[in-house]
């Protein structure tokens, strides 16, 4: 009987074998890779607005508060987007003809809203609570990151559920003074001693209760 | 073929024989072993027939043969698509975003108005509650009022001003009406009629008087198919002037009620539940019982909570209520002879009991009773010294009580004779719902100008110049009575959705021009009302609170014509005489001859509510019937009919017959035929096209509420009836565990002892224990009456689906909590228990363990929380659940097509999609909501904070809610009672919804106690 | 043997059994072949239309309801992985019992038992609400963070069917190895050579080979018994774990097991027995195989029996309401006539295979095959059904019944296994060669060393 | 000292029954050679014996894979219920060993089952696709119905033309060069 195959098949059968495992793993990763890459957080990528807000220009330029536009951030589970007519507050004074204002102007004269594009969405099956989160000591900072820093509005965090939990185990890493809660700058001292500290203060729930399934789904 | 069914029957009734004491029978065709049960049980074989939808041609085939590759191929890897974000342009001042507000505002039915607290999200009312503070309703609401959420947003409604059923427009009706006045005008307004419903509200009524004056010969009918026309009469009768009577039973020790519902229907019912139930709860130290003698004519959920009852046909009750009056001793009237021993005796005892506690009985005459009942009634609680204690007169509440079927006759005669020139119909649907033997209709089509103000393009539109789209309850500013005359405040809580108009703004167009909105007429009315000086304060006040402080009518003295009683008997003789004379010339076997009893459909009213899914899915109490009407039948009755449930039945009358499917309904009397009004519409919405059969064509003027002699026989074809709950026993399984009050004394632990549960430390595992709240609910049976308002308030608060007639007969339909009913006893009059069954929250839950992907496990506070996201749909948890009380969404149930559905949508819950399981959370979005609440002002939650929407609801406060680690709480002193028991605990489940058991208060002269 | 038929027709030797066994791959297809395989993919078809349906519109087209959550898909899961038993319990136990008259029958039915695995895994799937996630029953780093949980029967399942799959595999394709070996000798077409070249992966039938090759395929055996036996028990906590009464037994792993393999040897007779004549091969699957085969249906029917017999008895003497009244709803309640006929087909009808002109007529025996197959789905179907649909709350008893979907899936998968099993017969040998050759007599080697 | 790789990988002879190799084989091995191999179309125990074969390593690795399949399994299990994310599932707690039995069951022949399989193949360095041997013409009977004795050049005592010689001894049907 003559050879079917020839020598260096003896060699690529038994790599690829060996190689198969190895791929198999590689894919696995690419996968779970894939998962949490800004491709599919949308972390650190700016959205298409129809103004070009910068929170940068505002807060740390202007040294404006979180809470002129976002009002109902301590009172309702929604931080509240502000209406046309607080951008004019300023607006109809300065820079009052700029075009890059125009889509505002027009809002309010045509009573129109402007349509936004969600930076920090959630899925509707997830119910977040902002004015908990303020009361109990989270900073801004803590989710949406140094706003005071971004020209353009950007999701700094993965906003996902294993990173929510994280949080929900060990709120001690996050949680600072109330007073220190709209200050994106703020660092701490020694987090450790004061997260333990603040965590009995501000009676924050055991890693039990909040990493109880209906403490975000109902 | 009848013949074997009558046997087979007939073998039931004696095995059923044999059985006694606390034995359970069995639902009954079943026991018989009937062959058409077996085709219920069967239900429609080749049930997937229906899933084809579409037809089949090569490309979908290859479509569904791609589809199931292309499942293959699908990854983990998910984005989430961009959403925008919209921000006012000018942002209201209350508003807050993502804070619901609540509204206080009222809804009527029948005219009465009860008062109700709107919750709205930015502008979007989305779930209704009784409004605590109204002094009348205090805070206890019906199935009506918990369904009005969807009627605001039902996409059928009418939308259009219609013209002779081309679009048109509001200004142009004006227009045309300001044209037409004038002639109209010249003669008085003779030709112009108005129809109504019945009216309380002080602005429509002075709207009405207004109009009167500028048309002086004009006519106001008001009709409506469910009225009180018997107690209006009566009290006429007996008083000579119209006399409103209500009861207060928190003040009775003895209630005999008369053919009367008192508990679930009608404008008081939330009320009279809540004192009766504050009267007949038994605590330990508190162990007094209202007692309930009950007589009906047909099987009412009230009688559920009687002590004794006693069914017979509706001709019979003029007799009893006779008798009791002798037996009373009421002035003028002596015994009827030949009244048979059992209901004798039944009046003898109750008699006795009412005397004995004169001044702390209660008779009460049902609303659909003969005026000579009410006469009686009123004699007999003058007699009794009841009147000032617990029974109240005091003037009419409606604006101007009158006879309506006597105003609709005349009008219909008007309209024949052409005396009508212009028929303005506000909000009522005659060429429905009218008696058949006036024809409405015809007499209608000779009016030469038709207008008709209406929430749906209904039957009566059809035959209308103008259809005028209404404003819906919620979306209009009005004002009514409550039925002890509360002035009720209704405002709008969201702009009319289709451009409706409310009555008052209909009626301006014909007093005001330009025609003023309902804001301007209310406000104007009350401004007269208050005089000026306090005015704005009043109406600020008012309006905050949903009604006028201190507007209830307060009792009168009316002095009881002596006469009135004699008169009643020699009326109730008459009527006797002239039935069996009738009897004696109609044809038809005797043994088909049948007394007929119509009553308003227990979820859909007259009709008005046919097309509200809500309703429409809602088990019936009794029959748990659902998307459907039936005759009702004795099964004694039925046997002789040779009938079982579903087997098509025609019932003739005064020479109309209708076609109805039978119902075997135990409890109802022999002789007797139930029939309920509302179903068959014609000319309705989507939802409630199709669904039963119209009752309306037996109906006459003459015989409103029962006709003495109707006749029935089967007749071929079956109806599918989908029905929630198909068995009826509890096969000697202590479900619902019922006592009498004397054996709760003896030995208070009884309905703990009647099966025994595991101590907690019988278990392979250390159990969890729980610190912090640990949440639970107590249900009293002693209380419920099974009307249903729980389960509307649960659909309505967790975005619960409808689902349709067809997936309820597959057994999929997805209430999280049901009233369970059983039978107890004889078959022809047996006890009925309510259970209502939600999630148990067990602490240790089979349903968790057995779920592959934890999408179900337990809180820290004892929840047993269920994530519908992580959900895959094993469907194992419901399987292993032995409450059976998880809903799986088979298929897409929850509309996500018609956008005007998702206004009305709780947003503090998930909204289900298909294939994930679901189930009672205890209204975990309020626990959390109350959580924050209390952790942003550093404070605990305080008991009772925390209402679940089935507590809130509770007409009798049957359902309690609260922490049970706080042994102050309600809840846990409930629990510590000695009648609490758990459903199904020696599973060793340990249940967080217990209940107490139902307690009854038996005459023992009547019952002696078994031992 | 003394009276015994041998298990090889006499005057074969190992060229002839080579050439006969091989010569069914090597030499051209048989016209019925495509016929068959043809029916068979049509079935196929259906089955993908039906699950492309189910995938639109939702599990709901099948005719599950509460309280009745499964029905036919998962009486069809139970069913196919019972007759997935049977390979592996007869090239392992057997094997290690030494029993050499399995040789001519365990190569088909071990492919036997990978197919009806492969039917058996559809029904988990697809009985899924949602059945695009289903990889959540995997163990997987996922971004929410949570993972299956462990103390569910179904992820028990997922473990114990894709394990048994798994090892299935393997032990099927080293028993292949040999055989492949002799393929690539024999065939002619270069590109078959080349093939099964490959997946012989140049074995050469040295002794060393042989050596290793025997104490791995021990192993395998070993391993195998243990699993086979699981696997079935891990079925059964699907019901024994659950608190419903008629599921909630301990005596369940036991019955299954057994069930499954009386299922499983009616499947393979009734592939066999046709098989047999259709290739002409009954000198190598002889009527003493049938005979045995019959003999281990009629042991574990009788086992089934007990099982059933003593659920009843367990129920009355346990004097639980709940149990009492379940049982005598199977007998007498709305499903009496399901339950009476597995009965019959289970328990009864094998009865027949004492007598031994039964257990000698393969006519005889396919028939009784294919009435266990029957009874032993209407066991799976009673179990299931009439235990969910009157469980404890009076109140929420309903009916169930299957829709043509559930037909059309059972159907498709039948037909998904049949395609399959041609498929096998047709390009792989149906009969170890090399074990067949080992019982030859010539294979026999006198004296040796002392 | 390095010797320049012979011509041959071996020779091989051919028998007509095992009888006769097995033989051949204990003939071989007894005059000294000790890189021989044989090939049959079935297995012979006693070839084994007489080519003087170790028992197999397979169970020694089917021990380990079993060992490691246990231990990932039940970790596996214990990680994730009651250190990853505990959760309070029925009231059970969080290591429910008892419910963890079956999956650790089921990893452990799983794994073990591998690596008796992959061990295997290991252990007969295969897949060899290509091998002298098949160089042989006849070779193709190996798998039907006859029975080859190699002895390969590697052998200490390997003299083409004396071994040819040797093997002529032993009465085979036909002695070839096993080219390499």
């Amino acid at each position: 009987m003559a050879q079917i195959f020839h020598r260096s098949t003896n060699t690529i059968s038994r790599v690829s074998i060996y190689a198969a495992v190895f791929i198999a793993a590689g894919l696995a990763w690419v996968l779970m890779a894939l998962d949490r890459s800004p491709y599919t957080t949308r972390q650190g990528i700016v959205l298409g607005q129809p103004v070009p807000f910068s929170h940068e220009h505002h807060v740390s330029g202007l040294g404006i508060d979180c809470r002129y536009c976002h009002t109902s951030v301590e009172t309702s589970w929604f931080a509240g987007m502000p209406p046309t007519a607080t951008c004019m507050n300023c607006h109809k004074l300065i820079w009052k003809d700029s075009d890059m204002l125009e889509p505002v102007r027009a809002s309010l004269r045509e009573g129109r809203p402007i349509v936004w594009t969600r930076v920090h969405d959630l899925p509707d099956f997830v119910y977040f609570d902002h004015s908990i989160h303020v009361a109990k000591g989270i900073g801004c900072a803590s989710c949406h990151g140094r706003v005071d820093e971004m020209p353009l509005m950007r999701q700094s965090a993965p906003l996902q559920m294993e990173w929510c939990l994280d949080c929900h185990r060990h709120p001690e890493r996050r949680v600072r003074p109330r007073d220190q809660v709209f200050d994106l700058a703020w660092q701490p001292v020694d987090q450790a001693t004061l997260g333990a500290r603040l965590v009995r203060e501000y009676g924050i729930r055991s890693a039990r209760d909040l990493t109880s399934c209906s403490t975000c789904h109902r | 073929m009848s013949h074997e069914k009558a046997n087979s029957l007939e073998s039931a009734r004696a095995r059923l024989a044999g059985t006694r004491g606390r034995e359970f029978w069995r639902s009954l065709e079943e026991l018989a072993g009937d062959p058409s049960f077996q085709e219920v049980l069967e239900r429609e074989f080749p049930a997937g027939a229906s899933e084809w939808g579409e037809g089949l041609d090569r490309r979908r085939f290859l479509q569904l043969a791609a589809a199931s590759l292309a499942f293959a191929g699908l990854s983990a890897c998910t984005r989430q698509p961009l959403e925008s974000i919209v921000p006012y342009v000018r942002q209201p001042e209350e508003i807050v975003p993502g804070r619901p507000r609540l509204f206080a505002t009222a809804m009527t039915l029948g005219g009465y108005a009860s008062g109700l607290l709107v919750e709205s999200h930015e502008g979007r009312p989305t779930k209704i509650e009784g409004n605590p503070e109204h002094p009348a309703t205090q805070g206890a609401t019906d199935v009506f009022a918990q369904a009005l959420i969807l009627g605001l947003y039902d996409p059928d409604r009418s939308q259009l001003v219609l013209e002779a059923g081309e679009i048109s427009t509001w200004a142009r009706f004006i227009a045309r009406m300001s044209a037409a006045l004038p002639a109209l005008q010249a003669n008085g307004g003779a030709g112009i009629r108005i129809l109504t419903g019945t009216v309380t509200s002080p602005t429509l009524g002075e709207q009405i008087r207004a109009l009167r004056t500028r048309f002086p010969k004009m006519g106001w009918v008001q009709y409506e198919p469910v009225s009180r026309d018997g107690a209006r009469l009566g009290a006429r009768l007996a008083f000579g002037v119209p006399v409103e009577t209500r009861y207060d039973f928190a003040k009775a020790d003895v209630v005999v009620s008369l053919d009367a519902d008192f508990l679930v229907e009608g404008p008081a019912s939330v009320r009279y539940a809540r004192n009766f139930a504050a009267n007949r709860r038994v605590r330990v130290g508190h162990e007094r019982m209202i007692r309930l003698y009950a007589v009906e004519s047909t099987p009412t959920a009230t009688a559920s909570l009687a002590d004794h009852r006693l069914g017979v046909p509706p001709s019979e009750v003029p007799f009893l209520v006779w008798a009791l009056a002798a037996e009373i001793g009421v002035t003028g009237v002596e015994l009827p002879k030949a009244l048979p021993e059992e209901r004798a005796r039944f009046i003898r005892e109750a008699a006795a009991d009412l005397q004995r506690n004169s001044g702390h009985g209660i008779v009460i005459p049902g609303d659909y009773a003969p005026a000579e009942v009410h006469v009686l009634a009123h004699a007999i609680n003058e007699r009794l010294g009841n009147v000032g204690t617990t029974v109240l007169r005091t003037d009419p509440v409606e604006v101007e009580p009158v006879d309506q079927v006597a105003s609709l006759s005349t009008l219909v005669d008007d309209m024949r004779a052409g005396r009508v020139d212009l028929l303005a119909i506000v909000g009522e649907n005659p060429v429905f719902d009218a008696p058949a033997d006036l024809e409405f209709k015809e007499a209608l089509l000779k009016v030469p100008l038709r207008l008709h103000l209406a929430l749906e393009e209904d039957e009566t539109s059809q035959y209308c110049h103008w259809h005028l789209p209404e404003a819906h309850p919620l979306e209009a500013w009005s004002d009514a009575r409550a039925y002890d005359g509360t002035v009720t405040v209704m405002q709008p809580l969201i702009e009319p959705l289709y451009g409706g108009r409310s009555a008052h703004e209909f009626l301006s167009v014909f007093l005001d021009d330009p025609p003023r909105r309902g804001l301007e007429i209310l406000r104007e009315h009350w401004r007269l009302m208050a005089g000026r000086e306090d005015f704005e304060t009043l109406w600020r006040q008012s309006l905050h609170d949903g009604f006028v402080v201190g507007s209830v009518f307060g009792p009168r003295k009316f002095a009881l014509r002596k006469p009135a009683a004699a008169e009643a008997v020699s009326a109730i003789r008459a009527a006797a005489r002239d039935a069996t004379a009738a009897a004696a010339t109609a044809g038809g076997a005797p043994t088909d001859r049948f007394e007929i009893v119509f009553r308003p459909d227990p979820t859909i009213h007259d009709g008005r509510f046919a097309n509200n899914g809500w309703l429409q899915e809602l088990p019936k109490p009794l029959s748990k019937m659902t998307w459907d009407n039936a005759a009702y039948l004795a099964p004694a009755a039925a046997r002789r009919l040779g009938v079982a449930s579903g087997d098509l039945v025609a019932i003739e009358a005064g020479g109309r017959a209708i076609e109805a499917p039978a119902w075997i309904l135990p409890g109802h009397p022999d002789g007797a035929v139930t029939v309920h009004f509302g179903y068959g519409r014609t000319a309705c919405g989507r939802v409630g096209k199709g669904t039963g059969f119209d009752a309306y064509p037996l109906r006459s003027s003459a015989a409103m509420w029962s006709h003495p002699g109707g006749t029935i026989f089967k007749i071929p074809g079956r109806r599918d009836l989908a029905c929630t709950q198909e068995h009826f026993a509890m096969e000697g399984r202590d479900l619902v565990r019922v006592g009498t009050i004397a054996r709760f004394q003896k030995d208070p632990e009884f309905a703990r002892k009647m099966e025994e549960a595991p101590g907690r430390d019988l278990n392979l595992y250390p159990g969890f224990n729980y610190e912090g709240h640990a949440w639970g609910v107590s249900i009293d049976l002693s209380v419920c009456t099974g009307c249903n308002a729980c389960v509307v308030a649960c659909v309505a608060e967790n975005n619960i689906p409808v689902v349709g007639k067809d997936q309820v007969r597959r057994g999929r339909e997805m209430h999280w909590l049901r009233v369970d009913r059983y039978y107890e006893g004889d078959s022809e009059s047996p006890d009925a228990h309510m259970q209502p069954v939600m999630c148990m929250q067990c602490e240790q839950a089979p349903c968790e363990v057995v779920c592959p992907v934890g999408a179900t496990s337990h809180s820290s506070e004892g929840l047993n929380d269920m994530v519908y996201n992580r959900c895959v749909g094993t469907r194992y948890c419901s399987n292993n659940c032995p409450y059976k009380v998880r809903r799986f969404n088979f298929l897409q149930y929850s509309d996500e097509k018609t956008p005007v559905l998702k206004l009305g949508r709780n947003p503090d819950v998930t909204v289900r999609s298909r294939g994930v399981m679901e189930k009672c959370t205890y209204c975990v979005q309020r626990i959390n909501a109350a959580r924050i609440a209390a952790e942003k002002e550093d404070r605990p939650i305080r008991d009772g904070e925390i209402k679940t929407a089935c507590q809130q609801a509770c007409p009798t406060q049957a359902i309690v809610f609260g922490d049970i680690n706080d042994a102050q709480s309600r809840v846990a002193r409930l629990k510590a009672e000695p009648a609490n028991y758990g459903l199904m605990e020696h599973l060793n489940t340990r249940p967080r919804t217990t209940y107490l058991a139902k307690l009854r208060n038996p005459n023992p002269d009547l019952e002696p106690e078994k031992t | 043997m003394k009276d015994k038929p041998p298990l090889i027709a006499p005057g074969y030797t190992s060229a002839t059994v080579t050439d006969k066994i091989s010569a069914v791959v090597l030499r051209g297809t048989p016209r019925w072949w495509f016929a068959a395989f043809g029916a068979a993919f049509l079935l196929v078809m259906l089955f993908l239309f039906t699950l492309g349906h189910l995938f639109l519109k939702g599990v709901g087209i099948y005719g599950v309801n509460i309280p009745v959550g499964w029905g036919w898909d998962i009486t069809n899961f139970v069913w196919w992985i019972g007759i997935g038993h049977a390979g592996t319990l007869i090239s392992a136990i057997l094997l290690l019992l030494r029993q050499e008259w399995r040789n001519s029958i365990n190569r088909f039915a071990e492919a036997m038992t990978l197919f009806a695995v492969a039917c058996a895994g559809v029904f988990p799937v697809v009985h899924l609400g949602r059945p695009w996630v289903m990889y959540w029953l995997f163990p997987y780093p996922s971004t929410m963070g949570v993972w299956p949980q462990f103390r569910s029967p179904l992820v028990w399942d997922v473990f114990a069917v894709s394990t048994y799959a798994t090892i299935s595999l393997l032990f099927w394709f080293v028993g292949l190895i040999p055989d492949l070996a002799t393929l690539r000798d024999r065939s002619r077409n270069r590109f078959a050579r080349i093939v099964y070249g490959m997946l012989a992966m140049g074995w050469r039938g040295s002794a060393r080979h042989w050596h290793n090759y025997e104490s791995a395929y021990l192993m395998l055996a070993g391993l195998a018994t243990p699993l086979v036996v699981s696997v079935h028990s891990v079925v059964s906590f699907d019901f024994a774990v659950g608190i419903i009464p008629g599921w909630h037994s301990t005596i369940f792993p036991p019955y299954f097991v057994a069930g499954a393999i009386f299922s499983g040897f009616a499947m393979v007779l009734t592939l066999a027995i046709p098989l047999r004549a259709l290739f002409g091969l009954e000198d190598f699957i002889t009527d003493r195989h049938l005979q045995n085969m019959a003999k281990v249906m009629l042991a574990t029917g009788l086992i089934v029996g007990y099982g059933y017999f003593i659920e009843i008895f367990m129920a009355w003497y346990g004097d639980n309401k709940y149990d009492m009244y379940m049982t005598v709803n199977r007998m007498l309640g709305p499903y009496a006539f399901q339950f009476w006929s597995l009965i019959a087909c289970n328990v009864v009808v094998p009865q027949l295979l004492w007598i031994k002109r039964a257990r000698r007529s393969p006519a005889f025996l396919f028939v009784i095959a294919i009435v266990v197959n029957i009874g032993m789905w209407l066991e799976r179907y009673v179990i299931i059904v009439t235990s969910l649909h009157r469980d404890f709350l009076p109140s929420s008893w309903g009916m169930y019944s299957g829709t043509i979907w559930d037909y059309s899936t059972f159907i498709g998968t039948i037909g998904v296994f049949l395609a399959l099993m041609f498929l096998f017969i047709r390009f792989l040998p149906m009969i170890s060669i090399f074990e067949m050759r080992a019982i030859l007599p010539e294979a026999k080697v006198e004296g040796g060393k002392e | 000292m390095k010797r320049k790789p012979p011509r041959l990988y071996g020779l091989l002879a051919e028998f007509g029954s095992p009888q006769e190799l097995v033989e051949a084989a204990e003939a071989a091995r007894s005059s000294g050679y000790r890189r021989l191999d044989a090939f049959t179309p079935f297995p012979i125990e006693r070839l084994s014996e007489a080519l003087g074969h170790r028992p197999s390593k397979v169970p020694m690795l089917v021990l380990i894979g079993a060992i490691l399949g246990a231990l990932l399994g039940y970790g596996l299990q214990y990680w994730i219920s009651a250190v990853s994310y505990p959760l309070n599932v029925g009231g059970r707690p969080y290591n429910s060993w008892p419910a963890f039995i079956p999956v650790t069951f089921e990893l452990t022949i799983l794994v073990a089952g591998v690596f008796t399989v992959l061990g295997m193949l290991a252990l007969n360095g295969l897949p060899t696709p290509y091998h002298p041997v098949f160089n042989v013409p006849r070779f193709a009977l190996a798998s039907r119905d006859r029975y080859f004795l190699c002895v390969e050049s590697k052998d200490t005592k390997f003299d083409e033309a004396a071994t040819r010689v040797f093997l002529e001894g032993l009465r085979p049907s036909g002695v070839f060069d096993v080219e390499w």
